[in-house]
């Protein structure tokens, strides 16, 4: 025996004895279009209620059918919701890319792989679990178009077994993802029985891991966050959406089409109580959403990267003409087409001054599933009482996988539609100009159509306090500073920062949007690990809001934590902060397009550390 | 289509003709856009349209600028180059008791425009649409759009040698319902036809052939370019430009007009017989097509659709607006939440 | 007598004895489409064509005939290019403004009007002379349509003979301004003769402004910048251009497509070395300039902020998939459609970043005409050399105004086509890898379309360094890094800021484009009136070259002078500059859509210090 | 139009077939885009194309990836989505040899990108344009595109109900001087509809009906929608794509043939005859229609115009590529620049 074999030895005998009870991942790589997404769902929702903290991260390709795709599934006993890198059990069936997957995992793992792949040949420091899949799968699916699906069925009942999941939460989790469709049901869970049966008659356990019910899921609700920010729209009473489909926005538009049908139709008149369309193109989405918010519906479209840069020009017309706008941006990997399948925090900075002049948005990042459903009603009042389009950041991270999550609130107070005049007010007041800054807010009163006349002339090109047209340049620089001085009010009112401070601290970390949870599990190994302790202040809106500048005056360094290369968070804090502040940033950033994991962050803030 | 030119002092909603009147023009003298103001005014005003309801849509263009130089104080939305289509669906949606009509150009419409238009049309908004068709960017000085006729020439000599985009047979090969073509200055048939839209549920194309006194561009203008410059130009100056009277015409249902342009062009107008049949798509087609083949513009009423439901419909809206139903009507109650959310549980 | 009234008499004598030479300017307030713009320019030649420094501004409305309209024609004997806000002599014509205009002069301005307009009610401390336009009009025009066009023409003879601008360079300017029109020739030197005439016999001189030879202009060019530009890209050899037309760029396209039918024809074959197309809309233009850079030609458009806006999809992929494009960005009031015939410098900070995700450009400021042509140039090899689009940054100012210039220097070497592979390169090395850093410097090799097999597939989707598609994180890592590292090479190879240091300086002043010339007559007056020393710097291009940061840390504070309401240089230069030199930034900033003028410098400046 | 099927081992240009091959498709088995990537390889292998002068081009979509698996290794440029027309306009104006290939979906043309469409139609540039069109966004998950048919219902539940855009007719109203459709499965037609559109010089249009195994949506689907729910789907999982075998039909012109695609729903295809004569604008137009009536899509050279200049002529533009013509001829000599210089002294 040589060393490294006792190495592995001992490593091997550890295993066996020391069991490693919900505080592990499971990486399942498959092939995309065989439908492993619903038995990666099974798995995961079992596991959600057996009262275990867990996230699922879907990493798939852009295309439909073919393509690797893997999904891993992260038990966290200490409840991490946050992505890992390392995983340390494998299921292995997608034959392109299942060497690779057998080489990323850590010794010790557990791979359950498809026998004719013979993958046991690789490594023997990790533990390996062969299943014939193909022969389990013929006796019990007689269409051979089928197979590559049942396939994917029977390693729920094989991890079922190794893993200890409960049987009959596999059951009400099939039944849940499958609804009531009876002939699916039997054939999906003779699947997962031939698994069951195959690991229990062959597979002896050898590996540490286990999952053991737990209590933690109480009341929480599992979702993702296009389908919670859908539901936001809907309680905030959204009527005009417009939208054209893209990755990873479109699940949201496809949500809402689906909810509203359900609940938005009248139930006196059958008719439906909003208007969703389909546009050509993002222009004419948001134009649409325009042409309705300057109406008086609260409309609103769900885009992705290229989107947003088709509605530059639009946008700013939105911020000049000041119409309302709620615009979803499910950011995915850029420039370009870039990876549409993958997650970022790429369009920041070019969404903050998203068209040509001084154009200025307000952008919303909501960093959980929770608050993709309560930052779509804030964006609503925000767009509405602020007269101007909304970003709302989310990606596709936050968006499209899944989230243990508090259930969603119904909204505390009826929506705020902001300064508009009514026929009543007009009557009363005897008189109306659309662009006065009657309260010294910068925030101007507007009536919407059907308002008896006057009306006003809503437009992209210079005008006066009166809305009429003028190329005066003092009208012109009035107006400009009064929008200057509606974004400063805006400050103050959008989602204030969610903020943890330390006594003990020195170290400040600010990070936003899906991030979040990394962060929270990265100050546990920075305590841990370097006995460094942070505060940690999440921004949640931007302008941003004095707190953001008090926290960093608090603490020093503060690292930003920014999904994407340029470090574009970190930009927009050096623009805003008072020049002194911005030597305390620094960055870290994570653009590969996976979901960061708080390793990533750990090492990263303890390297730059080090190197002070 | 009656046409009724006796305007009474007030009408029947108890308004005189001045309440349908708008801003002063900044159009050039003379220019086609302020003859259709003209007309829109009279029509909304003969008809006794209630201006509260009104919303104008306009793109950019000069053209795109005549909303300010009518219907004044109504209910206007004056948008970005080509996307009118857009923010009118899109308030027209909000609000289904709007009387949406829209202003656009050639440039507007047909060039950067034509995606929305087309789209536009395919959906059966319930607007009327006029393109004031004069073959040119008159607002950034004289280019060619792509109603341009072949052979055209600019002032530069630039020679247009692409082949005109067609709005009304384009827009009846994409299913609009009301499609019908005029001339800035045959009032009579323009007040008619705009009376028509109005009274027309869905989508009604209205391409209006709209001289630019300062870049003329139309069929013919070839000459028309050699013209100005034999008999008119001893300025030699690109910066002035001269004051039109409004041209007007009047001719009879199936008869062909020349008319003669302030810079010397013509014009050919052949009005649609009385007798004219225009639900029949492929006829209205070929008529056209003929009628381009002599070097004609048909003009009148050339197809309607009156089965077709309109976008509204389609979407099967309430009664009342979108963007005034009461908080009840558009945020479901707290039991359907709690249903919701137990669905994720 | 009151107190005031001997205020009035006492400037009124002194503007009798003290004569003013070459140092005033004129504005003419007139109705656009009456053709001013003819005499304007005749002005303006003729005294260039007497070796005065002159500029002439012109400060137009939004639409075709019939608004106000003015022209400011500032003879500076110092040799100040740049705008003024204040007039010393106007000439009145546009009744709709006419006592609007007569308000703003300072005491002592000399005012020519219209009879009928009766302006000298209105002050008492300024010289009027009445000039019955009308009544002269009528003997020397038949044609009633033609008359107010000839009404400005005889304008020119009345300024001419107050003051005593020289009858020959008059006449040498119109036949300049008019070529060889005979007719037309006629007919305007008529009306200036009659004006002239008019003068002579009724409005004895009671005013002190004259107009004296100099010696300043020999070997000089007046020339507007988008005409330079456009002489640059021919010059360059640009061979496909695609634009839409709008103001203030239009001028650009159309040059070029006068000078290219005239110089570009290929004389033997009689065939076109270039293709114009007029696109359908900004983003057909920049989607034909990729396409084109694409297959090897040297390709352009150019656009305003709302083009600029429908370019951000497509300058995304041209950044991303590395493809050469020049876009030229003449600058207008945003943001929408804002005031499109006035000038600002609003676009910087969403052109830097246009388009989602991790995008960033290249951009070149030219600062006078001159450089209008000498960057085209630069930015064709640039384009080449970083395989990106570069943005040329003008403005309505610089391009469609008339300035007195050097030559048009002829190129100096010949055209920079990059690392392009030729078809014998190819078989030399074996071996082609599109994307490969081969030099350390971030800039690949390409092949155009033509050249032998295997070729590369361009994209703006994921690839490696083979140009494969590929979705794997650390393939689109060492791509965005290469890209950032090749952002980093064009620092140290775009043109160099401009640095005029001084010894005894402290401030510092950091200028971009338009505002050069303002720039440089403020220092003369902090010097002046405030014995303030400043040294200054203008920057040429972005990314900014170390010189930008070195002379930031020499100086303190630095006066960043922006025409924008929002500080865009300013921003990007905290975006760039080490954190520890950003409080050294401050602000001046001009955004009422007329030029800068020193003045207005001059004065922030001050203030700012003083309130230090 | 002859069709040649028989494959010799070498072409004319001693190329193998496999050299026109391209990557290993990631597109779903029995995608319609496949079957017409084969047809491609076999066309321009056939018609022994020099593959260093192809250009391929596309948008975004399952469609616009195709050009990765035809014709490897030649110069492509995969742009964005719906705006393929501007590239492929600019890179053959670049350099007039080029062979330009751009292909399409449906909702890259008749969705976002018909603005692009309509005016790279009028501009009548030498390219070929194939619109692979299966009525769906294959790519995004099976929504409804500008061709998908009225009536069409997706999988959850949606039902389409605007017209569709229908390719031919709109081209050939637009002036487009060849105007084809087939379907993915009729190799026979698809071929020769290929290598005729590849000696066109201009434009040509092949609009091909390809249908999407994973969210079809063709004429019928409502049925198909159903058919899919009863007999086939006992999965109830929408992340499942079967795999199917293409579809290949092979019928006589003038017949008509009902085609019954993977998911039960049909197609009626109907051949033009064999004495049709393709160069009259309106009779095409009404056959569109005509079929369109029965329900039917009519296949095969709908509209052909030979005698139409080409962009390139229109701009007068040399032999040599624009982007390879030596400095002295785009930079004029410095004489040209001193004469310029003097005129603005
Ligand atoms: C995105 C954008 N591109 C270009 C322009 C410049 N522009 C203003 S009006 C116009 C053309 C208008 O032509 P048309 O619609 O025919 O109107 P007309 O002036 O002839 O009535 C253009 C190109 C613009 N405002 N916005
Ligand atoms: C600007 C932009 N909007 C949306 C998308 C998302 N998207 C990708 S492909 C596609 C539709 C493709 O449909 P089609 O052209 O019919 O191709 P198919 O997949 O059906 O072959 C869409 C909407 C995108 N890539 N870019
Ligand atoms: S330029 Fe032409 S289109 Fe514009 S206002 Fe004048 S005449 Fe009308
Ligand atoms: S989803 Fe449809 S269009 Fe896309 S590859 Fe699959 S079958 Fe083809
Ligand atoms: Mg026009
Ligand atoms: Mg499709």
């Amino acid at each position: 025996m040589t060393p490294s074999d006792t190495q592995v030895e001992e490593a091997r005998s550890a295993l066996q004895t020391k069991k490693v009870v919900n505080d592990f991942s499971i990486r399942v790589a498959t092939v995309n279009g065989t439908g492993s997404q619903t038995s990666n769902l099974v798995l995961l929702r079992a596991l959600f209620q057996m009262g275990i903290p867990v996230t699922g991260k879907n990493i798939f390709p852009s295309n439909i059918a073919g393509l690797p795709t893997w999904f891993i599934i992260r038990a966290s006993r200490d409840g991490y919701l946050s992505h890992t890198r390392d995983s340390q059990v494998l299921v292995a069936l997608n034959p392109e890319t299942a060497e690779e997957d057998v080489h990323t995992m850590p010794t010790g793992s557990a791979i359950i792989y498809d026998e004719p792949l013979t993958l046991d040949r690789l490594r023997d420091d990790v533990v390996f679990y062969a299943v014939p899949f193909n022969k389990l799968v013929t006796p019990i699916c007689r269409d051979p178009k089928l197979r590559k699906y049942v396939r994917n069925m029977i390693y729920v009942g094989v991890l079922a077994h190794l893993l200890a999941i409960d049987r009959d939460e596999i059951a009400r989790a099939l039944n849940k993802q499958l609804g009531r469709k009876k002939k699916a049901l039997e054939m999906n869970w003779a699947a997962i029985e031939t698994g069951w049966q195959y690991a229990q008659q062959h597979l002896p356990k050898r590996d540490p891991f286990i999952l053991e019910p737990m209590d933690q899921n109480r009341d929480k609700i599992l979702i993702d966050g296009n389908t919670a920010a859908a539901l936001g729209c809907i309680f905030a009473g959204v009527t005009v959406v417009s939208w054209y489909p893209i990755t990873p926005s479109s699940s949201l538009g496809e949500a809402l089409i689906d909810y509203m049908k359900k609940y938005r139709i009248d139930r006196e008149t059958g008719k439906a109580t909003f208007a969703i369309i389909q546009a050509e193109d993002e222009l004419a989405a948001l134009g649409m959403v325009l042409g309705a918010g300057w109406a008086g519906a609260r409309a609103m479209t769900a885009t992705s990267g290229p989107g947003i840069s088709l509605m530059a020009e639009f946008s700013g017309l939105g911020y000049y003409a000041e119409v309302p706008a709620v615009i979803f941006d499910v950011q995915r990997v850029g420039p370009s087409t870039g990876l549409p399948t993958r997650t970022m925090q790429g369009d920041l900075l070019s969404t903050a001054v998203l068209s040509h002049g001084d154009t200025k948005h307000i952008m919303l990042f909501p960093g959980s599933a929770w608050e993709c459903y309560t930052m779509a009603l804030e964006a609503f009042d925000l767009a509405e009482e602020f007269q101007t389009p909304v970003f709302v950041m989310s990606d596709l991270d936050l968006g499209m996988n899944y989230w243990i999550s508090d259930p969603l609130p119904y909204p505390d107070r009826p929506p705020n539609r902001g300064k508009v005049l009514t026929e009543d007010d007009l009557q009363r007041l005897g008189r109306f100009e659309r662009y006065r800054d009657v309260d010294g807010d910068g925030i101007p009163y507007r009536t919407i159509p059907g308002t008896p006349l006057p009306a006003y002339f809503c437009r992209g090109s210079g005008h006066n306090e009166q809305a009429e047209y003028t190329e005066r340049p003092d009208a012109y620089v009035r107006n400009m500073d009064r929008l200057a001085r509606k974004f400063e009010t805006a400050r103050q009112r959008v989602p204030a920062p969610e903020v943890i401070d330390h006594p003990r601290a020195r170290v400040g970390i600010i990070g936003y949007g899906s991030s979040h949870y990394a962060i929270l599990e990265a100050r546990d190994h920075l305590r841990q690990q370097a006995n460094l302790e942070t505060a940690y202040l999440r921004i949640r809106a931007y302008p941003f809001n004095e707190q953001v500048e008090a926290f960093v005056r608090r603490y020093a360094p503060v690292y930003v934590v920014d999904l994407n290369r340029d470090g574009q968070m970190r930009d927009l804090l050096k623009l805003d902060l008072p020049a002194e502040l911005t030597p305390r940033l620094r960055s870290v950033r994570h653009y590969d397009g996976h979901p960061i994991d708080a390793r990533h962050i750990t090492d990263d803030i303890l390297s730059q550390e080090a190197s002070l | 289509m009656s046409v009724t030119t006796s305007s009474p002092k007030l009408n029947r909603i108890g308004l005189p003709l001045a309440a349908y009147k708008g801003g002063k023009t900044t159009l050039c003298a003379g220019c086609g856009h302020n003859a259709i103001s003209e007309r829109i005014i009279e029509a909304f005003f003969e008809l006794g349209v209630d201006l509260q309801w009104v919303a104008k849509f306009s793109g950019i263009g000069c053209s795109s600028k005549s909303p300010a130089y009518f219907l004044g104080g109504t209910h206007a939305f004056n948008g970005v180059h080509g996307r009118m289509p857009a923010v009118a669906t899109g308030a027209l949606l909000a609000n289904r008791r709007l009387i949406g009509l829209g202003v656009s150009g050639d440039g507007d419409t047909a060039s950067i425009g034509i995606g929305q238009f087309v789209h536009l049309v395919r959906r059966n908004v319930p607007l009327i649409y006029i393109v004031e068709n004069n073959g040119v960017y008159g607002l950034t000085k004289g280019q060619f759009s792509a109603t341009a006729d072949l052979g055209s020439t600019l002032r530069n000599g630039v020679v247009n040698d692409l082949p005109p985009i067609d709005i009304c047979s384009l827009s009846i090969e994409l299913g609009a319902t009301f499609v019908a073509r005029s001339f800035s200055g045959d009032k009579k048939q323009l007040l008619a036809l705009l009376k028509a839209a109005l009274s027309h549920r869905g989508l009604a194309v209205l391409d209006v052939i709209s001289p630019c006194v300062a870049f003329n561009d139309h069929e013919g203008s070839t000459k028309s370019y050699k013209y100005v410059k034999e008999h008119d130009d001893p300025l030699g100056d690109v910066h002035f430009i001269p004051s039109y009277e409004d041209i007007s015409v009047n001719y009879e249902p199936g008869t062909t007009r020349d008319i003669r342009l302030h810079d010397g062009s013509h014009l050919l107008l052949s009005k649609l017989p009385e007798d004219y049949d225009p639900t029949d798509k492929m006829a209205a087609l070929r008529m056209l097509d003929d009628a381009r083949k002599k070097g004609e513009h048909l003009t009148g009423l050339i197809y309607i659709d009156t089965n077709s439901k309109d976008f509204i419909e389609l979407l099967n809206l309430p009664d009342e607006p979108l963007a005034t139903l009461p908080v009840e009507k558009v945020r479901p109650p707290k039991e359907v939440l709690d249903e919701i959310n137990e669905s994720f549980r």
